[in-house]
């Protein structure tokens, strides 16, 4: 497995105020995403747990155009990923940030 | 894959995640998760096989209510290893039945989705599975039912059969399966004369929903729907037999007589015609509304002997 | 003799000697199976064109089983002209040295084996073609001496039933018939009236009663349950983004997971976008089982087939409205017929592929298999012999900047790749360089097997969003549009971000947001059908799956 | 040992056990009154009727009362592996017999497990696993799923898994690892009589299922225990 993590400054709290949510399976080309309010509004970490290894890059990419869209502050979003495609991640994460907008 | 649901009424069983299920099945926000997936307990063994791990191991369980009564529920993820048992997976069923215990709820709902043992965690598995069942039993003897609902993609094999023989009721889905070695199992070990995994409706006919339901294996057939589920677990908790002699009793004898009247039967088609059904051939096609005519002219099928 | 005569000299030798074979074992044109081989070998020829049917539906198996089995002292150096290299034997022959030269179209499951033969040297290339391409060469340099086909049924006369899968053989049987060829067709069973006459006895010289059954695989079906909210997403985008955008009511569609997400939409998300009876109504396609909903919510005038498909038979009788069906009731298809109405009928073509590079090329090639071509080709290309305006034709005309007076504009056809950025096992589908043109290199062939030349693509729908490649202005345009949309592959995350946007703001790229379509919207809930059941369930019960997509 | 052994050490003054198609019945006197004994011997699969004759078997036990404990002796293959089996309903008949074992031990039948042989999935649940205590005898070989056949489905290769198997009891084959998981309690000393060794473990066994217990000390199950205890306290109890 290879563990990837990032870290990105927002510009503040994502809204909402559910404190917790998860989406996605952990299934071949799909993942689970853990969403979690615990961090200060000016911060997103995601970490990542994948058992394809070498796309750190395609992942940064991703997590980045993510959070530059969802201003996901105070996020600590955990994922399994079971093989998932990039676009299939982004949707995911854009899932999960909606659960947590509730 | 759903993992929320927009129309509860009609949204998929089959499709529906473990969670998606438990929301469309209880009544709406009630739902407290024991173990959450924030607590991150997850397999301690599948990193050694390079596999990844799920942050509640496939199973999902917690306490919430039904139609305004207080149950506690369990929810395999058929998508995750295939919905098998591993160490924490079956841990947790074994602690939610405990709890049962005490807690005496209206009912414990499993809604089973598994291909049995977690081959990476063979015996944890297969040692949580014989928990279980005793769990169950103890559980039933207190007269909680324990209802065990089967639709999902993955069935109940293996030790998931024997969990589901072992609960008070059961409500089948034409997509759900039970039966203890899986198709491709005896493909491999007999050979493909033995069972053709390949055709579908054969595996169907052997181990699907309405045979199960036609011949007593379950006590109620619901739509693929998450609404019918919870139709069919209402009504079966109202009517779930005792876990006595009497009962078991009963049930050797339903079983004796299953093996004196279809024993010489190859095909679950005969089966059918001799419980009665004028047009066995007919009976995969059937929509649910049809098959549950089917059921109430046919008086056998349904007993409290289990 | 006449030296005008001399081919319908040889070829009434070449009957003379097949009769022979059979002399007293035959009723009228029937030939037992058992005697099969000796015919061939009396009256094929050293050197001899022969097209051996092989179809997407039909093989004419038991004639190639023989084929193989010809001793390769009397009957070899063949020169196979077929649309389809598919069954073992079609490539055993060149193993023997029965065959030597191949001319063909579509190689799908023998893609390995052809590239490994043709790198070997087994092989003698003549070309791979497009199925109309093959199909006018049969008239002109490629003229059948013998043609091997396949029916289901035939009377003694040699009056010919093809089945629903009339496919190619009426013009294998046109081609070599009249230009003093022989033709020999397998049946499955011998009848004393057959159901319809598909081909007349006077053009079928041998006709044998096959051993067993043609094998037909259901190619064409594609399980709901198996669509993903991706394909789901991008299905959303091709209709209101092109479909509604420019009104398209005839059309073919390829035969991948993202087009049969389509059919699914139309009675759900094309009724409400309310674009019933404005788009999708007239088909040169196959009869997909996804097609059922939408027919039978009243979205589909008419559909015309290349070939059939497994289960579809039943439906298809009932619904003699929307199909072409014969006097008997059963569908009639013709592969030659409906790819020239995909081509010169249709405005659209859609259809998805495995690679795309950055001038819009695309190809089902991989390094290491030449699966030839579908009919993608010839639907996919824009016909400079087309006349006839439409809307949709004209718009897409204009878009493609059109210059002058209008009355000499010429249209477009619309020509769409539906893809996912990424293909199975993170496989990029949008790449640098066409393994097509490593693949051409390494076996030398002259062209690279380009299933569809960039300068034809209209649109590149991914997920990510539209790519219209008509408003493009220059070779960097279309660059950036195609980078625009390629998602996280390589290519994608090589693009000039501004120049992208600036694309975007022209309406040359279209971001689901920009079509007023929200991602986390597409959901399996979408799909008028999610299960194979389902489908079953519409067509009221006629379509009969075959057991392999059953679960219940 | 083989069954005969077994019976001979545990009833040096003669018993009526006898198999029939592989499938083990009869008594002994034991401890002033009788021991009833059931099971499955010469690694037969367990099909519908077998598992439908010892059933039988257990509620006869059941029904004559008087608290006659109950030996399940397995040396058995897995489930019978058959169309005609599934179509029947293997689960049903597989799982009545479990609850029969279940049953009889809640009304206070002493249940003994005691496999001496092969066992393996679906037959080794319904069987031995359903027992009360569970002992073992040296050169038992209860397995869910041997190596090799772990190996395909895994795709792992079989020297790479025989490696692991040797520090991760977890899934690998044998009587050892069924001790550490605390699926078999005890394994017993054939060198001595069988009858006080069982009688022990007889007096010894708990109300509860202290499986997880043993196999988080003995380490062939880390967590389940806590788990198992964990989510008890989430619902608000323990």
């Amino acid at each position: 497995m290879e563990k990837l993590s990032f870290r990105h400054a927002t510009p503040g709290p994502l809204p909402g105020r559910k404190s917790q949510a998860i989406t996605g399976v952990v299934a071949s080309g799909n993942l689970e995403i853990l969403l979690e309010r615990v961090l200060e509004p000016t911060v997103c970490t995601v970490e990542i747990e994948t058992p394809i290894r070498g796309y750190g890059d395609v992942w940064e990419a991703v997590i980045a155009d993510f959070v530059a869209r969802a201003r996901p502050g105070g996020l600590r979003i955990t994922i399994n990923d079971g093989g998932a495609r990039p676009d299939t991640v982004s949707l995911r994460l854009l899932q999960g940030a909606r659960l947590m907008e509730v | 894959m759903i993992d929320r649901l927009a129309d509860p009424t009609s949204a998929s069983w089959y499709e529906a995640s473990a969670r998606a299920r438990i929301d469309g099945l209880l009544d709406a926000g009630g739902f407290r998760e024991f173990v959450g997936p924030e607590q991150r307990r997850m397999s301690p063994h599948l990193p050694l096989f390079d596999l990844p791990r799920a942050f509640d191991d496939g199973m999902v369980v917690g306490e919430g209510i039904l139609d305004g009564r207080p149950v506690l529920v369990a929810a395999q993820e058929g998508r995750f290893m295939g919905g098998a048992f591993g160490e924490v997976h079956g841990a947790k069923l074994v602690g939610l039945l405990r709890a049962a215990r005490q807690r005496k709820p209206a009912a414990v709902l499993i809604l089973f989705d598994t291909g049995g043992v977690r081959l990476q965690e063979a015996n944890a598995g297969e040692t949580a599975i014989a928990e279980v069942m005793r769990a169950i039993a103890e559980v039933r003897a207190l007269g909680v039912p324990v209802i065990g609902l089967i639709g999902g993609r993955a069935g109940a094999y293996g030790g998931g059969g024997l969990i589901a023989g072992t609960c008070s009721r059961l409500a089948v889905s034409e997509s759900g399966r039970i039966s203890v070695s899986g198709p491709e199992v005896i493909e491999t070990n007999r050979g493909a004369e033995e069972f053709d995994s390949r055709d579908r409706a054969l595996v169907w006919r052997t181990m699907g929903g309405k045979h199960r339901r036609l011949t007593g294996g379950a006590d109620a057939f619901a739509d693929d729907t998450v609404a019918a589920f919870r139709a069919a677990a209402l009504n079966l908790i109202g009517r779930a037999p005792a876990f006595d002699l009497a009962t078991l009793e009963a049930e050797q004898a339903r079983l004796e007589q299953r093996l004196a009247r279809f024993g010489d039967c190859r095909e679950a088609t005969e089966i059918w015609s001799r419980l009665g059904v004028n047009d066995p051939a007919a009976v995969p096609a059937t929509t649910a509304s049809a098959f549950d005519a089917l059921l109430s002219g046919l008086g056998e099928t349904t007993h409290d002997a289990r | 003799m006449n030296e005008w005569r001399r081919e319908r000299a040889a070829r009434e030798a070449r009957i003379e000697a097949g009769r022979a074979q059979v002399e007293g074992k035959a009723e009228g044109k029937v030939v037992p199976a058992d005697r099969v081989v000796a015919l061939l070998e009396a009256i094929l020829r050293p050197g001899d064109r022969v097209c051996l049917e092989g179809d997407n539906q039909k093989q004419a198996d038991c004639l190639a089983r023989g084929l193989v089995q010809c001793d390769p002292a009397r009957v070899h150096d063949l020169h196979m002209v077929q649309s389809g290299v598919v069954l073992p034997e079609h490539l055993d022959v060149f193993e023997t040295g029965i065959a030597r030269r191949l001319d063909y179209s579509y190689s799908g499951p023998q893609g390995a084996r052809i590239a490994r033969m043709l790198y070997g040297g087994q092989i003698e290339l003549g070309a791979v073609h497009t199925y109309l391409e093959l199909f006018a060469r049969y008239f002109v340099d490629l003229t059948p001496n013998v043609a091997l086909i396949a029916g289901v049924s035939a009377d003694r006369d040699g009056n010919l039933y093809t089945g629903p899968n009339t496919e190619d053989t009426p013009t294998v049987v046109e081609a070599t018939a009249f230009k003093n060829g022989v033709v020999v067709a397998q049946v499955n069973e011998i009848v004393d009236r057959v159901p319809r006459v598909d081909i007349p006895g006077d053009r079928i010289d041998f006709v044998v009663e096959a051993d067993k059954p043609f094998y037909v695989e259901p190619l064409f079906t594609r399980d709901p349950a198996a669509m993903t909210e991706t394909q789901i997403l991008i299905a959303m985008m091709a209709i209101k983004g092109i479909y509604a955008e420019y009104g398209v009511r005839r059309l073919n569609h390829g035969i991948g997971f993202g087009t049969a997400a389509i059919e699914l939409l139309l009675p759900t998300y094309g009724e409400r976008l309310g674009l019933k009876g404005e788009i999708a109504t007239h088909w040169a396609l196959n009869p997909h089982p996804t097609l059922i909903p939408a027919i039978e919510s009243g979205w589909v005038r008419q559909v015309h087939c290349f070939g059939s498909e497994v289960g579809m038979d039943r439906y298809i009788r009932e619904r003699p409205d929307i199909f072409f069906t014969g006097a008997d009731g059963s569908l009639r298809s013709n592969r030659a017929f409906c790819q020239t109405a995909g081509l010169y009928a249709c405005d659209m073509f859609i259809g998805a592929t495995l690679q795309i590079d950055l001038a819009g090329h695309s190809s089902t090639v991989t390094q290491s298999r030449v699966a030839g071509f579908g009919g993608a080709p010839n639907m996919g290309s824009d016909p400079h012999g087309r006349r006839h305006p439409s809307d949709t034709w004209m718009k897409a005309g204009r878009e493609a900047g059109g210059v002058g007076d209008p009355s000499l504009m010429r249209g477009r056809k619309l020509v769409v790749q539906l893809v996912e950025t990424f293909g199975d096992g993170l496989v990029p589908t949008f790449v640098e360089r066409l393994d097509a043109m490593e693949l051409a290199r390494k076996i030398g062939l002259e062209l690279a097997p380009v299933m569809i030349y960039g300068d034809d693509v209209t649109h590149i729908v991914t997920e990510e969003g539209i790519a219209n490649l008509l408003l493009c202005r220059d070779a960097d345009e279309r660059e950036q549009a195609i980078r625009g949309v390629a998602g996280y592959t390589e290519i994608g995350r090589g693009r000039d971000r501004a120049k992208v946007e600036e694309l975007r703001g022209r309406g040359i790229i279209r971001r689901p947001e920009d079509l007023g379509i929200e991602p986390l919207d597409a959901d399996r809930s979408l799909l008028a059908a999610r299960s194979i059941k389902d489908l079953v369930h519409w067509s009221g019960g006629l379509y009969e799956p075959p057991a392999k997509f059953r679960n219940w | 040992m083989t069954l005969a052994e077994i019976l001979d050490s545990l009833f040096p003054d003669g018993h009526t056990v006898a198999v029939a198609d592989g499938i083990v019945s009869g008594d002994g006197p034991f401890r002033g009154g009788r021991l009833a004994v059931i099971g499955v011997d010469g690694g037969t699969p367990l099909g519908i009727e077998g598992a439908c004759r010892l059933s039988g078997l257990v509620l006869d036990v059941v029904r004559r009362g008087g608290g006659t404990p109950i030996l399940v002796a397995v040396d058995s293959g897995s489930q019978r592996m058959s169309r005609r089996d599934e179509l029947l309903g293997l689960n049903e008949y597989l799982a009545h017999l479990a609850k029969t074992l279940l049953l009889a031990d809640a009304q206070g039948h002493a249940t003994i497990g005691l496999v001496y042989g092969h066992s393996a999935a679906g037959a080794f649940i319904a069987t031995a696993l359903a027992t009360r205590v569970l002992a073992g005898l040296p050169g038992a070989n209860p397995t869910v799923m041997d190596l090799p056949s772990v190996a395909r489905v895994t795709k792992l290769p079989l020297d790479r898994l025989e490696a692991m198997a040797k520090d991760t009891p977890v899934f690998a084959p044998g009587l050892d690892n069924m001790v550490q998981t605390g699926a078999v309690h005890a394994v017993l000393d054939p060198g001595q009589p069988l009858a006080p060794q069982i009688a022990a473990l007889m007096d010894d066994r708990s109300d509860a299922d202290i499986r997880d217990r043993l196999g988080a000390e003995r380490g062939g199950r880390p967590v389940a225990g806590d788990i198992a205890d964990r989510v008890m306290r989430e619902a608000g109890l323990g």
